[in-house]
């Protein structure tokens, strides 16, 4: 077996291969690293931080639906300071490759993370989840709102300076998902990363109620895997220059090719090691094996491939 | 953190048997060397549904015993009830099917250095870790008594074997099927004023979980329980499974119940936030 | 066991229970005909006819997905005319009761379709798609766009006359479901139909491009009943009086009481049919034992029932 | 259309045997009284992966060949590549496992009420339903010869007792591990030819059965294949799995394979508009 190149680049950071945590999948990396060293993965994306410390939202935060699984964390986290305080030096003494993500409920606040992270040395991106309610515009998720997506990047870019590439994260309950990168990209970000979860719901027949504390919940796994494909192949198509992090029920290493051929330079892996915790790494040795059997010699050339061959007449 | 589940680990295993006991089945896995890492309180998180399933969780499950000296090498001894689509693909199993598990994981149940008396509630299949627990609260000493409930006779589970490191078994159904008619809770007020009860260790629902605590903390007895959150991931990166617990200061936050827990101190709990936003 | 009132209504019309095809899952009615008779239907949604008669979209048109499917017909069919000379006398003789589902690629087709069903007798609703791309606005799907939608809705009903209910089916691929659905009614839809398959795709590793000829297609089946549950709870939050026709993913009876406690008045059922010719059967069995199970004596009580139960304290 | 379809019944059915053949695997199913009414050409519609299964979709298999006077009453046989997810799944079955099954569907093959010469042309695992059909057909009178192709050795299916039927047989390899090196397609020109054939009956990829008929429009052969196109229901409601086929009138529709098909006429498939949009 010939070896292949399994080697990245988002925005101006190089990863040794493609397969990264998905944020909020894998919260700092501790518990992960029990199963597996970090420096194997291309990175660890940390769960979202917010500026205060946050206890979340009511349990029940789970449901499994058809494969798939609703949650309803409600971002808890112990603030940003905590977390540059105990997080980011764990993660560097592990040798693993950073992407923090960060989270708020204003525009301002998203600048305001992006100064504290300024200055922290150590980190390869940051990655922007904009799929949060905005307070000031009666919560509407910003991710959903052009004007106010551009806003939150245009305030990162402004804040964090030309250096560290961003990644804005975006959520697929949208009409025009282009629409929506088009604006991010032009106001600053290096890369997406697509797809966030999807809304969803499950009513409890005990209790005849919504079954989560938040009633609604975020739909992920292997589910949600066509509509995220489907995002990154219609992103990747719009603007085909823009690295595309893709995640949404990649569990192993057809699932991850299929997302890299429709226009992914990473992915990530979340839902998936809830049920295997080491999906991760058997997701990268199973990426590895079938670009090889395939004949690729380095994943650089098989990112958006399935836009570029024909149909077989 | 990392440390406490600084022996899990994701293994193929055999189920060796699997025994339909009252309601429940009582499943026996060998899981080798392992075994010997696995304490009173620990779980295991469990694939359900073969390859092609739909189910992308694994169940967790209280490892109810295990042996380390068996034909098979070690195994664990889990109870389970039939309930929902995991549960019930688990015990149709047959015997020498391969399961994917994740042990041993999650907190164990404290073991007092002194021969104290101690008092084992538990609540349907709650009873599981009990039994495995007395040995080692017999071996050190303790005086082991033992209150299990459930609303039906079917519902109790209490192996002989397990009885003999007990001193005294007393059973509560709802329905009076089996024991005396009531709640396993009624009688624990009145046992702590006629005995010097030490510890109470709990495992049931939370509601009884609960209602043991409202008891324990009029007293001074300590309240190890293991509580039962639903877990998306039982290895601590989810979030799922967290309730409210106080630290020494009084500050509250949400611990994760796979990884600072199932066992926790019940004086600590809050229990009634469980289920609330903070 | 006492007997349920599995009865229920969508506008004016009246059917025996809440159990319907979902159109384009059912054809018109005859091969499941083989299987049981149509008469024991809440009733037959036939498959979207246009005015023309159409050959759909090229093969393959079909991907499994982990829980669901992706479809890609494309709406073949024979067009309106030989739909009524044909189809909706062979109903009728079946004593089926008939909802029709229309579409269109303008707003005036759908009109056209319209006229040529107000004279056809035996038709208890018109199921109006808009999930259909508008040719005269660069193929946007009608659903996505709140002005179309209401045009398309507006012009059936002055067409139609005040007799017949309408029923607008949503897309659920839009930024907000429910002023969309707000819109419809207000241009006189009596009920709204949730929801319509989710754009999806699937990339073939062997040939290493989209798998569906028309590269992407509808995901339907359980994997998208959270997102289902989820449209059909948040607009019948909005407007508790506007029936709902409930459908994704639904293939017992507790999937379908989820969605009646979410607020439907009536179950769809599409894709659980194609993995079981009896579904629709066992669905309104199931429903009946689990209604009976809880102590309802009527399918009405049980509709939108979580959002009237608060939450055990 | 219904009337095609009115034996189909959805039932319950046990696994009576299941053994590795080349790559293949058969499979005998006990169908009762429904065995009677399959008839070679006709297809099976199977779920896969059990309860908890994520693929929602059934399988279709060509029913190879059927008994009616076994000791388990009536049975069915097929010939199944472990394939994907779903065939790997059923090969896996035991013996004595229940499947869920909607048969008979689809046309069947066309017999002839003359005594005429038939070639049968299979490709892979299309060669299981010829077996059946050759003895109906030499029932008739039929002298029947039979090619079979696949790209190895281990990719034919030519089972012993099937070959009774059959007056001659000649197998091709691609790789050559097995009789003559190249593809089945080869020899049929010559032999329409040489030999009076009427019809000629085939079954395998879409590739071959277009290759085969671009052979027989040449001449008056008349070509009955099965075609296999993938089917979301098998029942002719969800319309996925059609192909353009014109009728006598030389007008092409979307003709759906699982309910006007699998047996088809050859002569009015569009071969070269199969996978296009009209
Ligand atoms: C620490 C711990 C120990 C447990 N020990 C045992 C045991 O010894 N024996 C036993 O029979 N069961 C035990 N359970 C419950 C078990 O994990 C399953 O939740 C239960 O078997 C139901 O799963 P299911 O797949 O059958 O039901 P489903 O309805 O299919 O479950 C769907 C989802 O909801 C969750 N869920 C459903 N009911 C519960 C519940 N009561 N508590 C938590 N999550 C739930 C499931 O885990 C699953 O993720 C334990 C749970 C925890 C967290
Ligand atoms: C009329 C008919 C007769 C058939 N007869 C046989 C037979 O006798 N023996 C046999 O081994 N197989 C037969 N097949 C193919 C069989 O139905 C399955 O498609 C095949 O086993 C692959 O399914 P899978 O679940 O293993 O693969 P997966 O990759 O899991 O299949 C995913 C989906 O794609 C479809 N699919 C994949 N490959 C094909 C294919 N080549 N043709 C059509 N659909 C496909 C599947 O049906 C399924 O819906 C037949 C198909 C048809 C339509
Ligand atoms: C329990 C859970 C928590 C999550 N938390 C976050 C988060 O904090 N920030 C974020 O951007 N995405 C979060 N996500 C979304 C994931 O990062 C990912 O986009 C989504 O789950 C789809 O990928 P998957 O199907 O592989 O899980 C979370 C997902 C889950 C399941
Ligand atoms: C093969 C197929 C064809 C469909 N055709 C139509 C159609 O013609 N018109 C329409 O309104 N919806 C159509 N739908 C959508 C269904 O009516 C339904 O809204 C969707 O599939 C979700 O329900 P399900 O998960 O029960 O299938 C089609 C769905 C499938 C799977
Ligand atoms: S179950 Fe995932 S953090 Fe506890
Ligand atoms: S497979 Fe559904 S119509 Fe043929």
């Amino acid at each position: 077996m010939t070896s292949v190149d399994l080697s990245t680049t988002i925005g101006n950071a190089w990863f040794p291969n493609p397969i990264f945590t998905a944020s909020g999948c894998a919260s700092s990396g501790r518990e992960l690293a029990q199963f597996f060293p970090l420096n194997d993965l291309g990175g660890v994306v940390t769960k979202s931080v917010m500026s205060k410390a946050r206890t979340g939202r009511p349990t029940p935060r789970m449901a499994e639906t058809p494969s798939g699984m609703l949650n309803s964390i409600g971002l808890q986290g112990p603030g940003i300071d905590a977390f540059i305080a105990k997080d980011i030096p764990y993660l560097i003494e592990q040798k693993a490759r950073i992407i923090v993500s960060i989270a708020g409920e204003t525009v301002e606040e998203y600048s305001t993370l992006a100064r504290k992270l300024r200055s922290v040395s150590g980190i390869s991106a940051i990655e922007v989840n904009i799929s949060c309610p905005n307070v000031e515009n009666r919560g509407m998720v910003f991710a959903c709102d052009p004007d106010a997506s551009r806003r939150v990047i245009d305030g990162v870019r402004r804040t964090i300076g030309g250096e560290l590439p961003i990644i804005a994260k975006l959520s697929p309950d949208v009409t025009d998902l282009v629409s929506i990168a088009r604006g991010v990209v032009d106001a600053g970000a290096d890369a997406l990363a697509l797809i966030n979860t999807v809304l969803g719901m499950v009513i409890n027949l005990d209790t005849m109620r919504p079954h989560l504390g938040g009633k609604t919940g975020g739909l992920s796994g292997p589910a949600i895997r066509p509509i995220a494909v489907r995002a990154i192949y219609q992103v990747h198509e719009a603007m085909p220059k823009v690295p595309i992090l893709g995640m949404g029920g990649v569990s192993n290493g057809r699932d991850a090719l299929e997302m890299i051929a429709a226009g992914a330079s990473g992915v990530s892996i979340g839902t998936a090691s809830f049920g295997n915790p080491m999906a991760l790494i058997s997701v990268a040795q199973e990426l590895k094996d079938l670009l090889n059997a395939k004949g690729f010699t380095s994943l650089r050339d098989a990112i958006g491939f399935a836009h570029r061959i024909e149909r077989p007449q | 953190m990392a440390l406490i589940n600084k022996n899990a680990a994701q293994i193929s295993a055999a189920l060796v048997s699997n025994k339909r006991v009252g309601q429940y089945h009582q499943l026996i896995i060998n899981i080798g060397d392992l075994a010997q890492l696995c304490k009173p309180g620990n779980f295991v998180a469990i694939s359900v549904g073969g390859e092609t399933s739909g189910m992308v969780l694994r169940r967790a499950f209280a490892i109810s015993r295990v042996s380390t000296s068996t034909t098979f090498g070690g195994t664990m001894e889990l109870i389970v009830a039939p309930h929902g689509q995991g549960s019930r693909w688990l015990c149709a199993q047959p015997e020498g099917a391969t399961l994917n598990l994740v042990v041993p994981l999650g907190t164990a149940f404290g073991i007092p250095t002194e021969p104290v008396q101690v008092l084992l509630v538990g609540g349907g299949y709650g009873s599981a870790p009990l039994f495995g627990l007395a040995e080692t609260l017999n071996a050190r000493g303790c005086r082991v008594d033992m209150l299990l409930g459930a609303s039906t006779a079917g519902k109790i589970y209490a192996p002989m074997e397990g009885k003999r490191a007990v001193n005294s078994l007393r059973i509560y159904t709802e329905d009076g099927s089996m024991g005396q008619m009531g709640r396993v809770t009624d009688p624990i007020a009145s046992l702590i004023k006629d005995m010097d009860i030490a510890v109470i260790y709990s495992c049931g629902p939370m509601a009884m979980l609960s209602a043991i605590n409202a008891i324990t903390s009029q007293s001074d007895v300590i309240h190890q329980c293991a509580v039962e959150e639903s877990m998306a991931c039982g290895i601590g990166i989810c979030m799922t499974c967290v309730l409210p617990v106080a630290d020494e200061t009084g500050a509250v936050s949400m611990l994760r119940s796979c990884i600072d827990g199932p066992v926790m101190d019940g004086a600590y709990v809050q229990w009634d936030k469980v289920g609330q936003v903070l």
